[in-house]
């Protein structure tokens, strides 16, 4: 039951899923809404499980006094605060102005901003270790990449030739990659929910 | 930005974490840590608040206290069911909940991949083909490249005389479309390393404005 | 290890290093790189160049602030070269969150010339349904615009004497995000015969070219390297003109790198042949 | 919706009040004293392939639209309770466009609900600057729900005829037929990748991405996150699977017990090596390049959904100098993947993985059945192909869906 009871319940939801989609009336519509719903509700619950994870290893880290621990402290420190600050003033306690919005453009966005653009440096480095013409897979790779970055630096008369070049690279073989890709997750992405709600895949319900 | 005593405090702090994070360019360091896992904890608590105020109230809060949908209730319960995953013995609980996730996530997945990601593209790829022009002769390219791509997604085919070949192609033609897509994505990523600079460069200035000015 | 195997095996903070002083260095001490222009761009500036003093260019500013960044040096440049040449600008702003963006803008430019409102340019401002108010714009632009952003009546306006609708202006250029851009095509251009050219941003410019090729536009801008085109064109070199500068640099310098990988690539193996 | 209606209102004003103003105005002089002709031919019917809360409304272009005296403006939809009571207006729309669909809310108590089963009335009206001209009253129409979307047909029969072929050919393994698949260099490297990590003594690390339990790539994971799971029990290697959604956390414990218990060592599982870190980007990502430099991981998998972060993990994976395998159908991190990573699963190549790893017979089937479907996908192809360069439109009309 324990075992056989899930599988089922996956079985009937995903079959019923499938089927609501083909069908426009608006009690259908009404249940695809509400389903989910159920899918943001549970994930929402679900938080309470990742903040114990998280606060559990960071306690636990303090707790033995690991390497690193006092960083564990900071983690604990700002998550506490956050969480302080936005409940203590009930659901104003969000607003723009607040300290919990300060903490959130003043420490959260620039570092999301900084780790964003680290992108620049990586892209840079990644290609100057991948791009050699080892093998002509790489020299295909290697060659598109430049054309295209060359397609901002000014070459004379060259450019012209560049630019077209450039765009019917991006138009021609690059739409038919994309398309071939497409076509390719999409079967595969069916098959992989199909092999769920048949129940032929269930490693991820896991094990007694 | 250095204007008011606040503010000044504020962007000289969103300044230090931003050299913390570029010093990680260097090598892992002190520095790199302190931003890590302070980010991690605000990030992790912003989340979850943001969670509760912009989720859990307007989805479950108020459809049950303030609209009268009892049948919001069936989603709370699944939901407090994940919570028996802190117990051991219990935990099989939860996975009546994710039953009923991963049921709906994937039952609603299979007609929209099959709509959006198969038959979308296979009937935009069902182009006119002549030679009359460029754009005909470019629409058999085009076809002809998803053909043997998609060749090369072959599993139960070896890749062997002319499948070989064919499949060949296909790996050619989307080794071209990586490279295109590489090349297209430098441009953006230098400019957000651009409004980074530009910030910490906006920073000094204003910083030494008011030094130059209160100071000496 | 040799030299060039030294050249191939690089340690990554070299390019991190390169990267950092290909962008520090220009946001720094600005500099200029020259632009290519394409011809898309040319036929604008050209178009604008020939426009004689006293006649009207009519400018749509049809985007918000999020395109700001693309678009702004666009309508800059060639707002400052209609004004240069004493052309005058009948302007719109379609996008619902623009007009006062547009508004700012104009006041900014004109001051730096001198015009004045109602004279050398007139600021239509905002209506709501563009595609009827382009429409409407095709009989009169007093219909959707009974009066200018400021509330005066266009008729007592000096500038709008004489001045009806499509036929009274030399073209339509559209500084745009989104698909406007698309019903300047449709209706003004294929309802009323005015001439359109557009200013896109990046994403959007590789869906245009096909207008281009069939004549429904003139001309193209796209994204911050049509951008700069213009600023070059004009010989106004600003925001445009220095972003596109560090991109260049910094393109050069990756693909400087890639050429250094392979050169040390290719010459480590040639050694290692020989030996 | 409101909105929009305030928006015609208020456009409708404007011309109004612009009409008064220039009375005496000399642009009445030359404006258009003669009303345009009126759009014939009007019906007004249930909209097809709805939820029940709309009516279409199509036309016949007045005369004087685009030709004649080609001083229409727009067309306004009126529509009505009762063929003689008061029409009110419901919508506008430009020249040249001959169908309005008036559609309205679903929820009773919403101020924009439209009734399902109620007869309504509708009449058309061609505008020129001053004037208008109105076509006869039709109806009644009733807007009511369908029980089938004909539109989405191909979708239907595409969803039908797959799911026959996977279940078709799992039986077919279930009996005993064997399938034959070819190498992937990707999966070939995994044992090696696991080989490696129990040699050094480190660590493995998976990185399921940045999707949701809900996104298929991240489910495709899971089942690939089993299988990795029981090599590296029977190798008895450390696995860390830092997660950035806590469902995606609670799912892939069970399946890494799952993994466990298939190789006989659940004594080895330990919860605690499969944690969440934080739901937001970039900070996740931070934490992830913190756990590759000081856990020393031998071996990083990234598998699932992901985004701009890929080329972040993949270059710091690389400075720790670990073997790294990575898979995505997010295309435009696919190239990233596969510069800076030693092996990339692409697309559905990712999707195929799990069949791999196990050699399940069961899940080698749902492979040949993806292998037909992708035959079926190419001749299809190439018959659409023949069919628009001949005009052929029939043909591309089965393949054609109509939300």
């Amino acid at each position: 039951m324990r075992r056989q009871l899930p599988i089922f319940i996956v079985f009937i939801a995903g079959i019923f899923m499938i089927i609501q989609y083909f069908i426009p009336h608006q009690s259908f519509e009404f249940i695809y809404e509400y389903a989910m719903d159920w899918i943001i509700i549970i994930g929402i619950f679900a938080m309470l499980l990742g903040l114990w994870s998280l606060t559990r290893a960071s306690v636990s880290k303090v707790q033995t006094k690991a390497p690193g621990w006092g960083f564990s402290v900071m983690t604990l420190f700002g998550l506490a605060l956050m969480l302080f600050l936005g409940f203590y003033q009930g659901n104003k306690s969000i607003a723009e102005g607040t300290h919990f919005m300060d903490l959130f453009w003043y420490i959260y966005t620039p570092i999301q901003a900084t780790m964003f653009s680290l992108l620049a440096f990586y892209i840079a480095s990644a290609a100057y270790r991948a791009f050699k013409a080892r093998t002509i897979l790489a020299t295909i790779l290697l060659v598109t990449a430049l054309i295209i970055m060359l397609r901002l630096i000014p070459l004379g008369p060259i450019s012209g030739i560049n630019q077209w070049l450039a765009s019917w690279i991006l138009t021609v073989p690059n739409m038919a990659a994309k398309r071939a890709i497409w076509i390719g997750v999409g079967l595969g992405a069916t098959a992989t929910c199909l092999k769920i709600i048949f129940g032929i895949e269930r490693a991820y319900m896991g094990k007694d | 930005m250095v204007t008011d005593l606040n503010t000044a405090l504020w962007n000289t702090i969103a300044m230090f974490l931003t050299f913390c994070i570029f010093s990680f360019l260097y090598k892992d360091n002190p520095f790199y840590k302190i931003a890590e896992h302070i980010v991690v904890g605000v990030s992790a608590g912003y989340f979850a608040v943001i969670l509760y105020w912009n989720g859990l109230v307007p989805k479950l809060w108020d459809p049950v206290f303030k609209q009268g949908k009892w049948y919001y209730l069936i989603p709370g319960i699944l939901g407090v069911m994940m919570w028996t995953r802190f117990s051991k013995k219990y935990s099989w609980i939860s996975r009546l909940s994710i039953a009923f996730y991963m049921g709906i996530a994937t039952g609603v997945a299979v007609p929209l991949y099959v709509q959006n990601y198969v038959i979308r593209q296979l009937s935009s790829t069902m182009l006119p083909v002549h030679f009359q022009n460029t754009t005909g002769i470019f629409n058999l390219l085009i076809i002809i490249g998803v053909l043997c791509a998609l060749i090369y997604f072959f599993f139960s085919k070896e890749h062997k005389g002319a499948m070989g070949s064919a499949a060949k192609v296909g790996i050619w033609t989307l080794m071209v479309g990586f490279g295109a897509g590489f090349g297209v994505t430098v441009m953006g990523r230098v400019s957000l390393l651009i409004d980074r600079v530009i910030f910490l460069r906006n920073y000094f200035d204003s910083f030494f404005t008011w030094f130059i000015k209160y100071i000496l | 290890m040799n030299f060039y195997e030294r050249l191939m095996q690089l340690d990554r903070r070299w390019v991190y290093l390169g990267v950092a002083i290909a962008v520090t260095i220009p946001v720094l001490f600005p500099f200029k790189v020259p632009v290519y222009v394409t011809p898309e761009a040319k036929s604008v500036y050209d178009f604008v160049e020939n426009t004689k003093p006293g006649e009207i260019i009519f400018l749509a500013i049809d985007y918000d602030p999020n395109a700001m960044a693309e678009l702004h040096p666009m309508a800059k440049a060639i707002m400052r070269q209609c004004f240069s040449k004493g052309i005058k600008l009948l302007i719109s702003a379609l996008s619902q969150n623009g007009p006062g963006m547009a508004e700012q803008l104009i006041s900014e430019i004109s001051k730096e010339y001198n015009k004045k409102n109602g004279v050398d340019y007139v600021y239509l401002g905002y209506k709501p349904y563009f595609a009827i108010v382009m429409l409407a714009m095709g009989q009169n632009f007093r219909i959707p615009f009974p009066t200018d952003y400021y509330g005066n009546p266009l008729d007592s306006l000096p500038m709008m004497d004489g001045v009806r609708n499509y036929d009274d202006v030399k073209c339509v250029i559209s500084i745009v995000a989104g698909n406007i851009a698309d019903y300047w095509i449709n209706y003004a251009n294929g309802r009323y015969k005015v001439k359109v050219a557009l200013g896109v941003t990046g994403v959007m410019s590789a869906d245009y070219y096909p207008f281009l090729q069939s004549g429904q536009i003139f001309g193209l801008l796209g994204g911050l390297k049509g951008a700069s085109e213009y600023e070059r064109l004009t010989k106004q070199e600003g925001v445009a003109t220095e972003g596109m500068s560090i991109q260049t640099v910094a393109h050069l310098v990756i693909i400087g790198f890639i050429v250094i990988g392979n050169i040390g690539f290719f010459m480590s193996k040639k050694n290692k042949v020989k030996r | 919706m409101r909105n929009n209606y305030s928006n015609q209102f208020l456009i409708l004003l404007i011309i109004f009040i612009f009409f008064l103003f220039s009375l005496s105005n000399e642009i009445f002089a030359q404006a258009d004293t003669l009303p345009p002709a009126p759009p014939t031919e009007v019906k007004a019917f249930d909209t097809p392939n709805d939820n029940g809360h709309s009516i279409t409304v199509v036309w016949k272009l007045s005369l004087d639209d685009g030709s004649g005296k080609k001083n229409v403006m727009a067309y306004e939809i009126l529509r009505s309770d009762s063929s003689t009571g008061e029409f009110i207006v419901r919508g506008m729309v430009v020249p040249g466009i001959n169908s309005y669909l008036d559609r309205g809310a679903k929820e009773k108590e919403d101020k924009n609900y439209f009734p399902p089963h109620k007869n309504f009335y509708y009449k058309v009206r061609a505008k020129s600057l001053f004037n208008y001209s109105e076509s006869g009253v039709v109806g009644p129409a009733q807007a009511y729900g369908q029980w089938f979307h004909t539109g989405k047909l191909p979708v239907f029969v595409g969803t039908l005829a797959f799911t026959i072929m996977v279940l078709t050919f799992i039986n077919m393994a279930r009996k005993g037929k064997e399938f034959y698949v070819r190498p992937l260099a990707g999966i070939e490297a995994v044992d090696e990748a696991i080989g490696r990590a129990t040699e050094m003594g480190r660590p493995i690390l998976y990185i399921l991405g940045l999707g949701s339990a809900a996104d298929i790539a991240t489910i495709a994971s899971f089942t690939i996150l089993n299988r990795i799971a029981k090599k590296t029990a029977e190798h008895k290697t450390k696995i860390l699977v830092p997660c950035n959604d806590p469902i995606v956390m609670s799912v892939a414990q069970e399946t890494v017990r799952a993994g466990y218990l298939d190789a006989g060592r659940p004594d080895m599982y330990q919860e605690e090596n499969i944690f969440y870190i934080t739901s937001m980007q970039f900070a996740y990502v931070a934490a992830v390049n913190g756990i590759m430099l000081r856990e020393q991981t031998a071996t990083n998998f990234y598998l699932g959904k992901f985004y701009a972060e890929s080329l972040i993990l993949a270059e710091t994976g690389s400075v720790a100098g670990s073997i790294q395998i990575s898979g995505t159908d997010e295309i435009a991190q696919i190239p990233f993947f596969v510069a800076a990573t030693d092996y990339t699963l692409i697309g559905e190549e990712l999707y195929a993985a799990s069949a791999y790893l196990g050699r399940e017979p069961l899940l080698l089937g749902a492979l040949k059945a993806q292998d037909l479907a992708k035959a079926i996908v190419m001749i299809s192809l190439v018959l659409g192909a023949l069919a628009a360069s001949f005009h052929l439109d029939f043909f591309l009309k089965l393949f054609t869906v109509q939300m």
